[in-house]
């Protein structure tokens, strides 16, 4: 019985569901407001975000004659829900829910996947043509940063499993206890290319500027949420901003992770910390200055330098470096 | 108070439609400089979104010209409730000096409730942030009158 | 009576197809009747073999008409059903058991449905005679059988152009592929005496591989290379596959290619028991690469339902080719999982394709469109094989893929060669465009608009959706115990790869394989890590929070009141068209990423080039693949 | 080319009048010997289908297509080959292997037709199901079977 309320603990409050929505929705006010005053606005407040979604709960939704009900209406939820079984996984410091290495990074990979599966469907579902062409640029985004993106985590397999028994590991757990035993991943210079490299994909797959492209509210009506509206939209945004901090602090805990210190409060804030700083040098920076790049552009970026940067970390891993 | 928060909500985030109906242009830049970092709506949550479906405030600019009469008509049907209509300038009013053009089929109350004008031609960016303020008064009204 | 089984279990099959061929006549419920009691029957008696054989681990040798070896010479005909016969026969049975029931309904509008349940039986029983015997030349005698009704069936409807031209197509490709089986067997016949499987690899075991037993080796490869679509052979898949009915389409991708893998499995470990050397490991590695590269590439290309689906096939048999030739417990795990995944996701997309062809009467990805509407359940049936082929946990694609790649990196680490990484990077990125190009499918059929000519269409009838249900449950149960299925089904099969001596024990006598493997037979140790994936507590887990989010939904603003759909001609419901009126515009499949094509245009440029429909090319292709194999075999194989 | 030669030469009348019955009578030694002398059922159905050749050549297209019957021939050879099945489970049924002889567990005698039991009623049954077997294929060269509409709509 124990057990199972500890267990319920985790997935509703800590660091499952509520954690989850406080920590994503303040990341994302953080990175308006960030990206405001860069731009010498005064910009929302940082609740903004928490405010948009409440707004959208109390909206009507709509669906469209064309929709398939159903589909439509699971489709954020699903994204929802898995990524809150993300962060179920992620280790915040030494402090993990699963005493045995549980998630290995190819579950997270597909589990970040499902987000934008989720989109892709829920828009599809809609029926809208504007969806049909943000699908179509979600799935080309998606191509685009998988490939460093898979290519980075396969480095850090490698790295950490020479290091701890020579085999391959992609424990997450293992990450962050080489990384108490051997100081901070970003600290091996091997492996900086690869940490370059995956906080360019945090942008894409966050889908922020210049990556937007599925998105696209000037070019093409926010793309695969034109048709959507009230909660559901509500829920999507909700996403959008789980999936910075999930990402954002993945990054953390895949190269600036260690022991961390004996409160897991204290610890929970050093991550929330650190993951505002990688929102701000990958998320809200390149916001500010860029503009939207063009889907083979995003294609082609991403399979030249991310990728050749990955590669490079791949190779100095393997010469033993 | 969930219905509190969301009021919250509704007070803080109010998203822009904005429909042009034939106006010259002068309105649509007031309202774009209300967005620059100078007035900076953002500060207040004000959003302009890309699609009638995520909107709470459909603003109007310019006489309805037969051609886009259609096009506002059904656009402003596809917006969820609760939403507010505001016009911006004196087009929407009374057709400005475009009244009485044989392509002109304005004014803009004949096919909806107005909530809110903002008078001026075009209206100054001071004056379009008041109006939208209170708008989202009146949103608010509409949410609890639901 | 277990003895009996197997040989029961494909003469009922053959039997069925007689029987309805004279019956048939007199009905067609009658005929039905015997088709359902012989795939039945031919699918109970293959269970009953389960406990013996998987479970007891039995391997069951049957000498035809008694004739046992005398004085250690093999002269009878022999069955001999081990682990990894009874695995892919039980993939055998069950998806002719499946699809017998889906053509009930499906071929009810087709004319000369005497013909097809004949050749279709003929194809069932061929292919289960093919993983059952024990018998070089009777391999070759069943996969030409299995040849020919295959090519009846492409040709089936004969109506269309593309039929003929398909079946002349495989008729000629596949040909060559059964020759080159046929030289092989004949020029092994003439090595060593025998036909028999086990006799041959004990006599192999000791024998110097000379160059005439790489010459039959490499025959062979290439051969069940044609007969498994594996790339550069497999060009005239994609037209069999989407001009056959689509319950034979489904025995194509879920048997037919399967026998080919078997029979390459069968040949590479067992019988010339080559797989320990790098550069054979390397060759299937390769060939399993550039396999699944290039046909989920040409997928994304399509703009048939069918024929995309067909690439798909060819890409996952790379999977499955590339996994077993790591030739470690977890990759052939892998492979073999990968095995039983492909043919169960594959033939619930062939069924939903089927069940769209029957309702709407067209496979265009440019012509359909919003079915999900008008069929609901073929809707969602089609996303569950479209997330289970795309490896979307909780489906069984994932669990496989997994293995794949955990097993090419960990081959990685153990042999420290960074050529596997990149195999894994491949592994990873080609399961990023299976799951493109079924949003394109997603997109193109079920979701987006309803065009006017498909007002009408229909859910199918329910014998067709019992299978499709079937095929849908099983993709869900494979995903959600893993475990259960690796022990039950995996364990044993990989076990009986890796013991080649008691694949010869059991057929020939304890004594002569103990004068050949002096050294005794070794049983590998079978460990393999899952590292921890475990998914029903994961389900569980997925369910509490639906639970829990549905508690926070409905204490506040998440007002079902609120949701609104309707389906009168209020514009609200419109979809937005920046105000104009709504009209047909559906974003189809036909060029949904274009983002990629244009940065790789050469690269797709090249392909369209080479998949250029003439026969003659293609049956080079073979030919010089083969001749490339042989050389690669002679110069590197010691 | 005229699909429906019509032979008129009185040679290959004669020679097809000749040859026939000896074809016929030559096959069904073959298939019936086959255990006892070189042969078998497959080479004696293929000798006695010739005959189906030589009344083609010989009559021509409408008395061959009047002699042969499609149904009649479909179904001969789907009976054989249940026939056949039948006989190689009749081993199953005296407890021994699939095709095990069971009638006679012994070589056959020259000269006696029955001393192979199972044998020669399988190798009657492959005899028959070739010779309907490729006399069908050899009709259907021919053109001659035209496709008859027997399928409930």
């Amino acid at each position: 019985m124990n057990n199972i309320l500890q267990f319920l603990f985790y997935i509703l409050i800590f660091p499952g569901f509520a954690f989850c929505v406080v920590a994503g929705l303040l990341i994302a006010g953080i990175d308006r407001k960030l990206v405001a005053r860069m731009q010498k606005r005064i910009g929302p407040p940082i609740l903004q975000p928490t405010y948009d979604f409440l707004k959208l709960l109390g909206k009507e939704t709509i669906i469209p004659r064309h929709a398939a009900r159903k589909v439509y209406l699971a489709a954020p939820v699903v994204g929802l829900l898995s990524l809150v079984t993300v962060s179920l996984f992620i280790p915040i410091f030494n402090f993990s829910i699963f005493d045995k290495p549980v998630a290995d990074l190819i579950v997270i990979i597909y589990l970040l996947t499902i987000p934008g599966v989720a989109l892709i469907i829920g828009g599809s579902a809609s029926g809208s043509p504007y969806a049909g062409v943000g699908i179509s640029r979600e799935m080309v985004a998606i191509l685009s940063y998988e490939l460093p993106l898979v290519i980075v985590l396969l480095t850090i397999g490698r790295k950490v499993g020479m290091a701890l028994d020579g085999n391959i590991t992609f424990s997450l757990k293992a990450i962050v206890d080489y990384q108490a035993q051997y100081g901070p991943m970003i600290a091996q210079w091997s492996m900086i290319p690869a940490a370059i490299a995956l906080l360019l994909v945090i942008p894409c797959k966050v889908g922020s500027l210049p990556f937007d492209i599925a998105e696209a509210e000037i070019e093409i009506c926010e793309g695969p949420l034109v048709e959507y509206s009230g909660p559901p939209l509500g829920i999507f945004k909700l996403n959008h901003a789980i999936k910075m901090f999930i990402m954002t602090s993945l990054f953390v805990t895949l190269f600036l992770s260690g022991a961390g210190t004996n409160f897991v409060a204290l610890n929970v804030l050093i991550q929330f910390a650190l993951a505002v700083v990688v929102t701000f040098i990958s998320i809200s920076v390149l916001k500010a200055i860029t503009a939207r790049l063009r889907v083979e552009q995003t294609f082609k970026f991403y399979w030249t330098y991310p990728t050749a940067l990955a590669l490079l970390s791949l190779v100095l891993v393997w010469l033993g470096l | 108070m969930f219905k509190k928060l969301i009021e919250k909500g509704i007070e803080k985030s109010p998203w822009l439609l904005h429909i042009n109906t034939g106006s010259c242009n002068g309105c649509d830049i007031e309202l774009v400089s209300v967005i620059t970092p100078r007035y900076d709506a953002e500060r207040m949550g004000f959003k302009l979104a890309g699609t009638p479906r995520h909107a709470d405030i459909v603003v109007v600019s310019g006489p309805i010209t037969s051609q886009s009469k259609e096009r506002l008509v059904r656009t402003l049907a596809q917006v969820p409730d609760p939403k507010v209509v505001v016009s911006i300038g004196s087009c929407p009013r009374s057709c400005n000096v475009f009244h009485g053009s044989y392509s002109v089929e304005g004014p803009l109350d004949r096919y909806c409730d107005v909530d809110v004008s903002i008078a001026g031609c075009p209206p100054k960016p001071e004056a379009i942030i008041d109006g939208l303020a209170k708008a989202v008064e009146i949103l608010k009204t509409k949410r609890r009158g639901k | 009576m277990t003895n009996h089984l197997p040989i029961i279990a494909i003469q009922v099959l053959f039997l069925g197809a007689f029987i309805s061929g004279l019956v048939g006549y007199k009905s067609n419920s009658l005929r039905k009747f015997v088709i359902f009691l012989a795939t039945g029957t031919s699918l109970v008696l293959t269970l009953m073999l389960f406990k013996p054989v998987m479970m007891e681990g039995q391997i069951i040798s049957y000498w035809m008409g008694n004739w046992v070896p005398v004085s250690d010479w093999a002269i009878g005909i022999g069955l001999e059903v081990d682990q990894l016969s009874l695995f892919f026969g039980l993939i055998v049975t069950v998806t002719v058991f499946l699809g017998a029931i889906y053509s009930f309904k499906y071929m009810s509008k087709d004319n000369g449905q005497d013909k097809y349940y004949v050749v279709f039986m003929m194809l069932a029983g061929s292919v289960l005679g093919f993983v059952f015997t024990g018998d070089l030349f009777n391999m070759y005698v069943m996969i030409e059988i299995m040849t020919f009704a295959a090519v009846g069936l492409t040709a089936f409807r004969n109506h269309k152009a593309e039929s003929i031209e398909a079946a002349f197509k495989y008729l000629v490709v596949g040909s060559i592929g059964s020759s080159l089986i046929l030289l092989g067997t004949v020029v092994m016949y003439a090595q060593f005496k025998t036909l028999n499987l086990a006799q041959i690899t004990a006599l192999l075991n000791n024998a110097q591989h000379t160059p005439v037993i790489l010459f039959a080796f490499a025959l062979m490869i290439g051969g069940y290379a044609v007969k498994a679509f594996i790339v550069p052979c497999h060009v005239v898949a994609p037209d069999a596959y989407a001009a056959a009915p689509s319950s034979v389409s489904m025995l194509f991708s879920g048997i037919v290619n399967k026998a080919g893998i078997y029979g390459m499995i069968r040949l590479v470990f067992v019988v010339f028991a080559s797989m320990n050397l790098p550069s054979m490991q390397f060759l299937l590695v390769f060939l399993g690469t550039i396999t699944m590269f290039i046909g989920v590439t040409m997928a994304l290309a399509q703009s048939d339902f069918k024929r995309l689906l067909a690439f798909h096939s060819i890409s996952q048999i790379g999977y499955v080719l590339t996994a077993i030739g790591l030739s470690t417990i977890l990759g052939l795990t892998g492979g073999l999982y990968h095995a039983l995944n492909h043919t169960l996701f594959k033939g619930l997309l062939f069924l939903c394709a089927g069940a769209v062809l029957y309702s709407t009467g067209t496979t265009d990805l440019n012509k359909l469109g919003g079915l999900a509407k008008k069929m609901p359940q073929t809707a969602g049936l089609f996303l569950v094989g479209a997330f289970a082929i795309s490896g979307i946990p909780p489906f069984n694609g994932f669990v496989s893929k997994w293995l794949v790649y955990q097993g090419t990196f960990a081959k990685s680490m153990e042999t420290n060669n960074p050529g596997y990484v990149f195999v894994t990077i491949v592994a990873l990125i080609v399961s990023v465009m299976t799951l493109a190009s079924f949003i394109k499918v997603t997109q193109s059929v079920f979701f987006g608009q309803l065009p006017k000519e498909f007002e009408n269409a229909e859910e199918v009838p329910l014998s067709m959706r019992i299978p499709m249900w079937i095929l849908a449950a099983l993709c869900l149960v494979a995903g959600i115990l893993p475990t259960a299925v690796i022990d039950y089904l995996i364990k044993p099969a990989v076990l009986a790869i890796k013991s080649a001596g008691n694949y010869v024990a059991v057929m020939m006598g304890q004594e002569y394989a103990t004068k050949i493997y002096t050294e005794g037979i070794a049983i590998p140790k079978y460990d393999y890590a899952m590292a921890g994936w475990n998914p029903t507590s994961w389900l569980i887990l997925f369910g509490v929070l639906l639970i829990a989010f549905a508690l926070v939904a409905l204490t506040g603003g998440f007002n079902p009141r609120h949701i609104v759909g309707a389906e009168n001609n209020n514009a609200k419901f419109d979809v937005f068209f920046s105000g104009e009126a709504a009209e047909h515009s559906h974003v189809a499949g036909n060029d949904l990423f274009w983002g990629l094509k244009h940065n790789l245009k050469g690269y797709f440029h090249f392909m369209h080039d080479v998949h250029n429909g003439v026969v003659n090319d293609y049956a080079l292709m073979v030919v010089s693949t083969t001749a490339l194999v042989m050389l690669y075999l002679f110069l590197l194989v010691k | 080319m005229d699909k429906n030669i019509k032979v008129k030469n009185v040679i290959v009348k004669t020679a097809a009048d000749f040859f026939m019955p000896i074809a016929l009578i030559f096959g069904l030694y073959v298939i019936l010997h086959g255990h006892l002398s070189p042969g078998g059922g497959f080479q004696g159905g293929v000798i006695v289908a010739a005959a189906v050749v030589l009344v083609y050549l010989g009559y021509g297209h409408e008395t061959t297509e009047n002699v042969f019957n499609e149904n009649l021939l479909k179904k001969s050879e789907t009976f054989a080959a249940i026939m056949y099945a039948g006989f190689a489970f009749l081993g199953i049924f005296y407890g021994a292997n699939f095709c095990r002889n069971v009638l006679a567990d012994k070589m056959g005698a020259a000269g006696e037709l029955f001393s192979s039991g199972t044998i020669f009623w399988m190798n009657f049954s492959v005899g028959f199901k070739v010779l309907t077997g490729i006399g069908f294929l050899s009709l259907i060269f021919f053109g001659l079977l035209k496709e008859k509409n027997n399928e409930s709509k």
